[in-house]
């Protein structure tokens, strides 16, 4: 088992991770799944990061944190998103959110 | 005869007129009730230009020039090459018809002072007739085609406008527009002419253009022939030839004496007059001479015709117009430009009678039903009848005009009209000889019918209405009076010696310096009608002929006198339907229906298209449908934004799959 | 006074007060509106008028000429001057205004203060696009105009105002998008050649453009002017503006709008790419177009039931004349064109007023509503018989002064188009004679016409100039020739000689050299020489 | 100065605008806090005054950093590029608060959070204008982002708002899920997400795996599509934009879009210039698209602000025409553009707002009828907007598009200037009919309560600035052209040309399209 082997096969693998993540946004109806499914997303982005800060050094990780806080950031502003429209329509169906449009 | 001639007064033979047109025109605005101004200003304006008109006669007899005198006012247009000035030219020929111009249309203003006394546009109806007398003498004085156009339309304007005088009424107004469209066809050809001219001499002043034809113009060539046909054209609208005659017998809308100077006297020869001052540019052109000479005796004979069923006394008399003007076009055509001008003169002055006449006659029956309440066509000559004893000096004044129309002798019109008979049949035109002999004959029958209808038998007018009948004033029988004597002796100024007669030559010689030019160039181009032989197709010499023709017009005139005298007409209002050839006589033809059929109607179906179908369907279409097809697109766009956020991301995704997969090519 | 008329200060004056004067009347009160605006066109009247007899006859160059600096950035600068062309143009404006502006007295009741306003904006906009002589500033001027003739259809016009000002605004801006490419090209390759951004008219005029480019950059200058002028089939903007807008309005559009598509071809398209302007698919197609725009207009004019859409439809015939006589390129035609502009706007403008002044008495534009006017209208139909005949061109009207001019000159360059245009002379009779025909004569049926009054003190006056003019340039046009006349060969030489690619860059160019400008942009030389801009 | 990040402390200094804002947001917080305790009124005017303070702050160290400064290009860019950047940026800000003064006052929501937030968001965005490096590009759009997610859906009253919010976040969230995939990708392509050695690595060709590199590229691109809202990334904006407090949504039309597209300008235009041959295709087609689909949509919109909405989609296209040029001039455009984009945009949505009453109730087209007439100086400051948007003279729209269309021939796009001026045409009708329904049209008589003094002050500078930009816009084009040149990159890869406003063949500009 070589590293750069394994090395495709994370990125391969983060791929695929990625692709479920947008499959799932894609699909799903309930914002909170969707929104998870981003999260998905962005935790395979992550390991891609990590990846190829064995061929390149230390920086993948260092960003990989800072995507980790954004990530953070970024969850409790959507729950509270959610949670301010859940207000108004009683659901997290994102078929219902019909309002705007046209 | 070498030192020059110096017009006297040029500018006040045009300015009076104009200066009268503008004053009446204040008036028409300013003092509308008075009389007294416009028949002053307007009858004595014309009479003074005469006067200086007989003046310049004198002292051009005196000089007898070969050149004509010019007189430059001012510069019109310049642009490039192309110079224009306002220039008139005074030459035996512009001389003569300034004075027919002037001596008929001052007899016709006096005339109309009585005519029209009681009319409310009466300040109005002189400014025109002024402005018409000026505008007239613009095209007969002018040096140059364009400002000779500018009479030519000046004069067809106050035509329309003297035709639609009485502009409340539907078919006279009509009668106005379409003398005035139907000229612009003729304008149209002139105008083409102009630019061919100009195209070919790089100038339009007559003069240089005579001078250099010649040389510049290929004899009997294309383009001289095309000059010379669109000239033509003018003339068949301005002198109402066949195709475009129709609009004369309508613009008998107009008040008689109008009908008298325009449309017999002065306006209506004004064809016959470019024809006869283009004589070079004709002369190098036998096709269109012969295209000239045909037609005018085709409509000659054709107007002809339908005067003998007619029962308008103007719109006989309007015939009778169109079918003399036939005979002067084979004058000029033929290439005996004197000859055409002779006739022109003398036709001025019976003509212009007869109308005056009957004028007098329509207002004396006028004024009678206005007495008796009767209602009716005053017009129509089955409503008159027995007017001889009435109207004594009337029924006189017109029998001389008669005789002189039939060509009797020694009226104006035999030495006029034999001149242009003898003239084609010795210069080889057998068939417009044969022609010109059955329109005279023709002609004296027409009009003895007319005489007789008018003046003779029972009168018609109705009850009472004869004990109101009678001789109108003296400001009317006066110009009569005299037309009549000129209608007697106006054919005197040339006598040929073959008549066993003074042998008098003045028209000849006068006009000689003028047409000269021309002569020597047919002369020149002559070959098949070169030497004119001296005796008619069927042999036989002037005078045989002449008194044959005269001679066969009184019997035509006795004749139908004994027929018609006899005949018991009915007024108009009973009086039924004309039958059978007649019928299409009566109907002249069916001329302006198959006009309205073949040409009127359709092009009215065709503009309504153009506007409908190409404006409003094809252009506008196509604008509003390329907008539609926008707010379609941009409306389903619309649709794709429906709110779900599904399909967001599935456009998102699906951009992006597109982006990455770019790469792939 | 020399010193006035002998600088651009004159120019720059008749540009300046008319916004001066809309800012007066927006401040305003709204009854003295009018008045403001009336004063103030008629002060630029006055200054124009003098222009007529100081400007210089005989020589091509443009006069009280300046260039000032605006972007430098880019070479854009405040360019403006006068020549024959532009001097006849702006005189017809400052003419133009006053009359219109004092027609809508009456006419005009709401919301004066916007209206008199916009009309002075919108003469800025006229005369500005008369003397630019920077193609940024000619554009602005361009564009600008449209907002204040859009809001006087839409605000104050009939019932399909609306419809009307936005096809107006469409068809005009569409044109001009597309000019504006061509422009920004010209510059681009006046850059390439010289390392120096300008949109000075005297430099881009150097440029030597490919025959091929040349044809599309005339083809997207073409497409504005030619839907301004209007050409067939650009044309259906008109009849509805016309219809719809206010006499004003009206008057505006068909006495100078109009004119500004000529000025166009004359002032930019035509020198600007010469070969182009004398291929012979352009030639043909406009002269085609300008053809069939006189016969088709006076066909669908002459079966139109209302009077404004007449007389409009009589516009397109007009300017159809004005093209033909233009692409003659000799001096006849161009000429002929340039004054039957003259003509075309007296006229036209006066026949709009007249039509106004009956509507304004019945609220009709029918034709079929009135008859017999000439009875209770005598003065009415006295002008109306006046105008209408110099719009047919009666010989002794200016109408065919102009007419005649262009026939001959295009009779030169292709006879049979020529001779087919002169149709257009025969149909014009059948077109307006019928309307007047079926206006002041004819039976008074039609009883609230009974009682009509004659036109009144103020429209007599208004009518006056304009039936004066109409009678002078039709007898007296030589002034107004001499005063084009070098201008008009100036352009005819300049085109021919440029025709040839190999020439195109350095030829004979309208009054280049006299304006004398500092090389613009960047690479400016430091300081511009001493006199750099200022003409004479 | 002279700045050498060989020393953390100078990274201090080339933040210094970004921390004096991100400080103004803090103060903001504390000072309602503590002002306020525990009642939830509205809060004081020490908001505002904080805010526009630290907006006016970081604008003296932005020119302070842009003239006087000097420092090797490093994490964050010190260059005329920032400068103008910062500047647009901060003026649409400083308007922005002034707006949301009157606004907020209005609809209840002038708390302290909302301008704490305004001012991250700022924060964030300067940041995204001088980031030199990819990770600095991700965390200023994420800061920017946030904030504006939050802003979005600030009124918690309106169902709409919330709806908004909602949506933008989850597509926002999904973009940046992209923008970071496709730092991942460059970083792993060229082993550092610094621009200037991406951009060193690019152009010498050694990166390895082109795929990687490419990938990255447009996966970057996908991201900062959907910032500018680019067809087909756009769909969210109208929501959006229709949903948020209608003061938010000037900011987001203006300042979100400002800085993704100097963002982009930077990263792009500049940095991967070399990898042109992977993006500038797609650049062309998103050019295509944006300016063709929301001009189309725009027309059948009866929602004014929604219309608006679609209008800045449009002009997001007209901005991309600058970014297709690839050229200084390009760059200069875009700037100019944007410049003139964000007063009349902010302008025209805060007359919406004006307009539209409390509740953001009437901003139906029929709701201005006649305002022309009832409010004249309302209805001329529209009238105004209207045509800069339009692109008519003499505003500094017109100029603008100008611009754009020399950037786009310049760079042999002319494919791209004819669309512009053909969409501009379909512009015209929708913008145009605004135009006729304030003044043709009579009014239906809802009064319009009379805007404050903020809200009449700054449409007074909105007004003004897009004239003086359509009138003497030659100080500002000499500005941009510089800026658009002065690029801080490892090498130089300018055309000289460009720096004397003349604009030059684009070089830069591989391919055009298709």
């Amino acid at each position: 088992m070589n590293a750069g082997y394994l090395a495709d096969l994370a990125l391969v693998l983060s791929a695929v991770l990625f692709a479920i993540g947008v499959g799932g946004v894609l699909v799903r109806r309930n914002a909170i799944i969707v929104f998870m499914c981003v999260e998905l997303m962005l935790n395979a982005v992550n390991l891609s990061l990590v990846t190829f800060s064995r061929l390149h050094g230390i920086d993948g990780q260092i960003i990989v944190f800072f995507v980790i806080s954004v990530a953070a950031a970024e969850a409790a502003v959507g729950l509270a998103l959610i949670l301010a429209i859940f207000r108004h329509y009683e659901t997290v169906d994102l078929e219902a959110f019909r309002r705007l449009r046209w | 005869m070498n030192e020059a001639f110096q017009p006297i007064l040029p500018g006040l033979i045009l300015g009076l007129p104009l200066l009268g047109a503008v004053l009446n025109g204040i008036g028409a605005f300013a003092w509308r009730d008075s009389k007294t101004i416009p028949s002053l200003v307007g009858p004595l304006t014309v009479l003074a230009a005469f006067a200086i008109g007989v003046a310049n006669l004198l002292a051009m007899r005196a000089v007898m020039p070969h050149e004509p005198a010019l007189v430059p006012l001012w510069t019109w247009m310049r642009s490039g090459e192309l110079d224009i000035s306002v220039m008139l030219m005074f030459d035996q020929l512009s001389l003569l018809m300034t004075l027919v111009v002037t001596g008929v249309g001052g007899i016709i203003h006096v005339y109309s002072v009585g005519y029209m006394r009681d009319d409310p546009g009466y300040s109005r109806y002189f400014a025109y007739l002024n402005l018409f007398i000026f505008f007239m003498l613009i095209l007969v004085l002018s040096a140059n085609y364009p400002l000779m156009f500018v009479g030519w339309e000046g004069v067809g304007l106050c035509s329309y406008l003297l035709i639609g005088f009485w502009y409340e009424n539907r078919e006279y107004s009509d009668a106005g527009k379409k003398a005035f469209i139907v000229n612009r066809i003729g304008d149209f050809g002139f105008l083409v002419a102009m630019f061919l001219l100009f195209s070919t001499f790089g100038t339009l002043d007559m003069p240089a253009i005579f001078r250099e034809a010649p040389e510049r113009l290929l004899a009997d060539g294309a383009l001289v022939t095309a000059i010379t046909l669109f000239l033509f054209l003018g003339c068949v609208g301005k002198s109402a030839q066949i195709p475009l005659y129709v609009w004369l017998p309508d613009a008998m809308a107009g008040p008689t004496p109008v009908s008298a100077l325009i449309h017999a006297a002065t306006m209506v020869t004004a064809g016959v007059y470019l024809v006869a001052r283009s004589g070079v540019l004709f002369a190098l052109a036998p096709v269109s001479q012969a295209v000239v000479a045909s037609v005018g005796a085709a409509t000659a004979l054709l107007a002809a015709t339908i005067a003998l069923q007619q029962f308008d006394i103007k719109k006989v008399l309007a015939y009778s117009t169109i079918s003399q003007l036939g005979y002067m076009f084979v004058a000029v055509g033929i290439g005996a430009y004197t000859a055409g001008i002779f006739h022109l003169m003398t036709h001025a002055f019976f003509k212009a009678l007869l109308f005056l006449g009957a004028g007098a006659v329509i207002h004396a029956v006028h004024d009678a039903w206005a007495a008796t309440g009767a209602h009716g066509d005053p017009n129509d000559m089955r409503n008159h009848g027995g007017l001889r004893r009435l109207m004594p000096v009337t029924g006189t004044t017109m029998w001389i005009g008669t005789l002189a129309i039939a060509g009797v002798i020694p009226f104006a019109g035999f030495f006029s009209k034999d001149e242009i008979i003898w003239q084609a049949g010795v210069r080889g035109y057998a068939v417009l000889w044969a022609l010109a002999l059955v329109v005279a004959l023709l002609t004296a029958g027409y009009m003895t019918r007319l005489m007789v209808m008018t003046f003779h038998g029972e009168n018609r007018s109705g009850e009472g209405a004869g004990s109101h009948l009678h001789e109108v004033g003296a400001v009317m029988w006066m110009p009569l009076a005299i037309l009549a004597a000129l209608s007697v002796v106006g054919g005197w100024v040339q006598i040929p010696d073959a008549l066993p007669l003074p042998h008098v030559d003045l028209l000849h010689s006068w006009l000689e310096p003028v047409f000269e030019p021309a002569l020597l160039v047919a002369a020149g181009v002559a070959g098949q009608h070169g030497e004119a032989s001296h005796t008619a197709p069927l042999g036989g010499g002037e005078a045989l002929w002449a008194a044959l023709s005269t001679t066969l017009a009184v019997i035509v005139i006795l004749l139908v006198y004994r027929g018609l005298a006899a005949r018991r007409y009915r007024p108009a209002a009973e009086a039924a339907e004309p039958t059978g050839f007649r019928a299409v006589l009566y109907h002249k033809w069916y001329v302006d229906e198959l006009y309205d059929r073949l040409v009127v109607r359709p092009l009215l179906a065709l503009w309504r298209g153009c506007w409908r179908i190409v404006d409003d369907r094809i252009i506008d279409g196509t604008v509003n449908g390329l907008a539609g097809v926008a707010r379609l697109a941009g409306w389903t766009g619309s649709q794709l934004q429906s709110g779900r956020v599904a399909t967001y991301l599935l456009v998102f995704m699906i951009g992006a799959l597109i982006i990455l997969g770019s790469l792939a090519f | 006074m020399e010193a006035l008329y002998g600088s651009h200060w004159i120019l720059t004056l008749l540009l300046a007060i008319p916004l001066v004067g809309a800012v007066a009347c927006v401040a305003g009160g709204e009854g003295r509106a009018r008045w403001t605006a009336l004063l103030t066109t008629l002060l630029v009247l006055a200054l124009s008028l003098p222009l007529f007899w100081t400007f210089r006859i005989g020589t091509a160059e443009f006069q009280n000429a300046v260039s000032l600096p605006w972007i430098e950035r880019w070479g854009i600068r405040y360019a403006i001057g006068m020549d024959g062309i532009s001097l006849l143009m702006i005189l017809l404006t400052t003419v133009i205004m006053p009359i219109s502006i004092a027609g809508s007295f009456s006419y005009i009741k709401t919301k004066e203060r916007a209206f008199y306003a916009s009309m002075l904006v919108l003469m800025t906009g006229m005369l500005g696009v008369f003397v630019a002589l920077d193609l940024f500033l000619f554009y602005v001027f361009w564009e600008i105009m449209l907002i204040p003739m859009y809001l006087i259809i839409g605000i104050w016009g009939g019932k399909r105002r609306i419809y009307s000002a936005v096809k107006f605004f469409l068809f005009t801006a569409a044109g001009s998008l597309l000019m504006l490419v061509a422009i920004v090209v010209l510059v681009y390759l006046h850059q390439q050649q010289t390392g120096v951004s300008s949109f000075v008219y005297a430099d881009l005029i150097q440029t030597s453009i490919a025959p091929g480019l040349q044809l599309l950059l005339f083809a997207a200058f073409g497409l504005a002017f030619a839907i301004k002028v209007p050409l067939f089939p650009f044309h259906t903007w008109l009849p509805d503006a016309h219809v719809e807008a206010p006499t004003a309005g009206s008057v505006i559009l068909a006495g100078i709008l109009l004119k500004m598509g000529v000025y166009g071809f004359l002032r930019f398209a035509m020198p600007l790419f010469p070969v182009a302007a004398t291929s012979l698919p352009v030639i043909g197609t406009i002269v085609l177009l300008g053809l069939v725009g006189i016969i088709y207009a006076a066909w669908v004019a002459a079966v139109q039931p209302d009077a404004k859409k007449l007389i409009a439809y009589t516009s397109v015939a007009h300017l159809g004349f004005v093209m033909v006589g233009l692409f003659a390129l000799n001096s006849q035609g161009v000429s002929g064109a340039i004054l039957q502009m003259v003509n075309h706007g007296i006229s036209t403008g006066a026949l709009f007023l007249l039509v106004g002044m009956i509507y304004e008495r019945r609220h009709t534009r029918l034709i079929a509503d009135f008859g017999g006017l000439a009875k209770v209208m005598p003065f009415f139909a006295f002008a109306l018989t006046v105008v209408a005949l110099s719009s047919i061109g009666l010989p002794g009207t200016n109408g065919f002064v102009g007419e005649f001019l262009i026939l001959v000159g295009a009779f030169q360059r292709y006879p049979l188009v020529a001779v087919l245009a002169t149709t257009g002379v025969v149909f014009a009779a059948a077109y307006m004679l019928p309307m007047v025909q079926r206006i002041i004569l004819n039976p008074l049926t039609q009883e609230e016409n009974r009682e009509l009054d004659d036109l009144n003190a103020r429209e007599r006056w208004i009518l006056w100039p304009l039936l004066a003019l109409i009678l002078l340039i039709g007898v007296f046009p030589q002034p107004f020739l001499d005063r084009m006349s070098a201008s008009v060969d100036g352009l005819i030489e300049n085109v021919q000689t440029r025709r040839l690619p190999s020439q195109a860059s350095r030829g004979p160019d309208l009054g280049a050299n006299e304006l004398r400008l500092a090389p613009t942009g960047e690479r400016a030389i430091p300081e511009p020489d001493p006199d750099g801009g200022v003409g004479p | 100065m002279t700045l050498d990040y060989a020393s953390q402390s100078h990274y201090l200094i080339a933040l210094l605008p970004e921390g004096i804002v991100t400080l103004g947001a803090f103060a903001v917080l504390l000072v309602d806090v503590f002002s306020r305790g525990r009642d939830s009124g509205p809060g004081g005017p020490w908001l505002e005054r904080i805010s526009v303070l630290s907006l006016l702050g970081a604008v003296a160290a932005s020119l302070w950093l842009g003239f006087a400064v000097e420092a090797e290009p490093g994490l964050v860019a010190v260059d005329g590029f920032r400068l103008s950047g910062n500047l647009i940026l901060l003026g649409g800000s400083l308007l922005a608060v002034l707006y949301a003064v009157d606004y907020g006052h209005r609809e209840g929501l002038h708390i302290g959070e909302f301008y704490a937030l305004l001012l991250l968001a700022t924060a964030g965005m300067m940041v995204l204008v001088g980031a030199q490096d990819l990770v600095l590009v991700f965390l200023g759009l994420e800061l920017m982002s946030i904030a504006v997610y939050v802003l979005t859906g600030f009124n918690r009253r309106d169902p709409r708002s919330a709806e908004a919010g909602l949506k933008y976040f989850l597509v926002g969230a999904f973009a940046s899920a992209f923008v970071l995939y496709g730092i991942a990708l460059l970083y792993g392509a060229t082993g550092s997400t610094n621009l200037s050695e991406v951009m060193g690595v690019v152009t010498a060709r050694t990166a390895e795996g082109s795929v990687l590199l490419a990938g990255g590229v447009l996966l970057l691109l996908i991201g900062f599509a959907y910032k500018i809202a680019a067809v087909p990334f756009h769909m969210w904006t109208p929501d959006a934009y229709e949903g948020a407090p209608t003061s938010v949504t000037g900011y987001m039309a203006v300042g979100v879009k400002a800085a993704a597209f100097v963002a982009l300008l930077r990263v792009f235009s500049v940095q991967l210039a070399p990898a042109a041959d992977f993006w500038s295709g797609v650049v062309w087609w998103l050019a295509m698209l944006t300016m063709i689909v929301p001009n189309l949509v725009a027309l059948v919109q009866n929602n004014v602000k929604r219309m608006l909405a679609y209008s800045s989609v449009a002009h997001a296209g007209y901005l991309l025409v600058g970014v297709a040029a690839g050229t200084a001039f390009g760059r200069a455009a875009s700037l100019f553009y944007l410049a003139a984009y964000t007063l009349m945009t902010l302008g025209a949505f805060a007359v919406v707002y004006a307009v539209a009453g409390k509740g953001d109730r009437r901003m139906t087209l029929a709701d201005f009828r006649g305002l022309g007439w009832r409010r004249p100086a309302l209805g001329f400051a529209l009238l105004v907007f209207l045509l800069s948007l339009a692109g008519f003279p003499p505003t500094g729209g017109f100029v603008g598009k100008l611009f754009l269309l020399r950037a786009a021939i310049d760079a042999d796009q002319v494919s791209l200037a004819v669309t512009l001026v053909l969409t501009s045409l379909i512009s015209y009708y929708y913008y145009f009919r605004v135009v006729w329904k304030m003044y043709f049209e009579e009014g239906a008589e809802q009064a319009i309560a009379s805007p404050g003094r903020a809200f009449r002050f700054s449409t007074a500078v909105c007004t003004g600035g897009v004239l003086l930009l359509g009138l003497l816009p030659g100080p500002a084009l000499r500005a941009f052209e510089r800026a658009g040149s002065e690029v801080a990159t490892s090498e130089a890869i300018e055309v000289p040309a460009a720096a004397t406003g003349a604009p030059t063949v684009g070089a830069e500009a591989a391919g055009s399209g298709p």
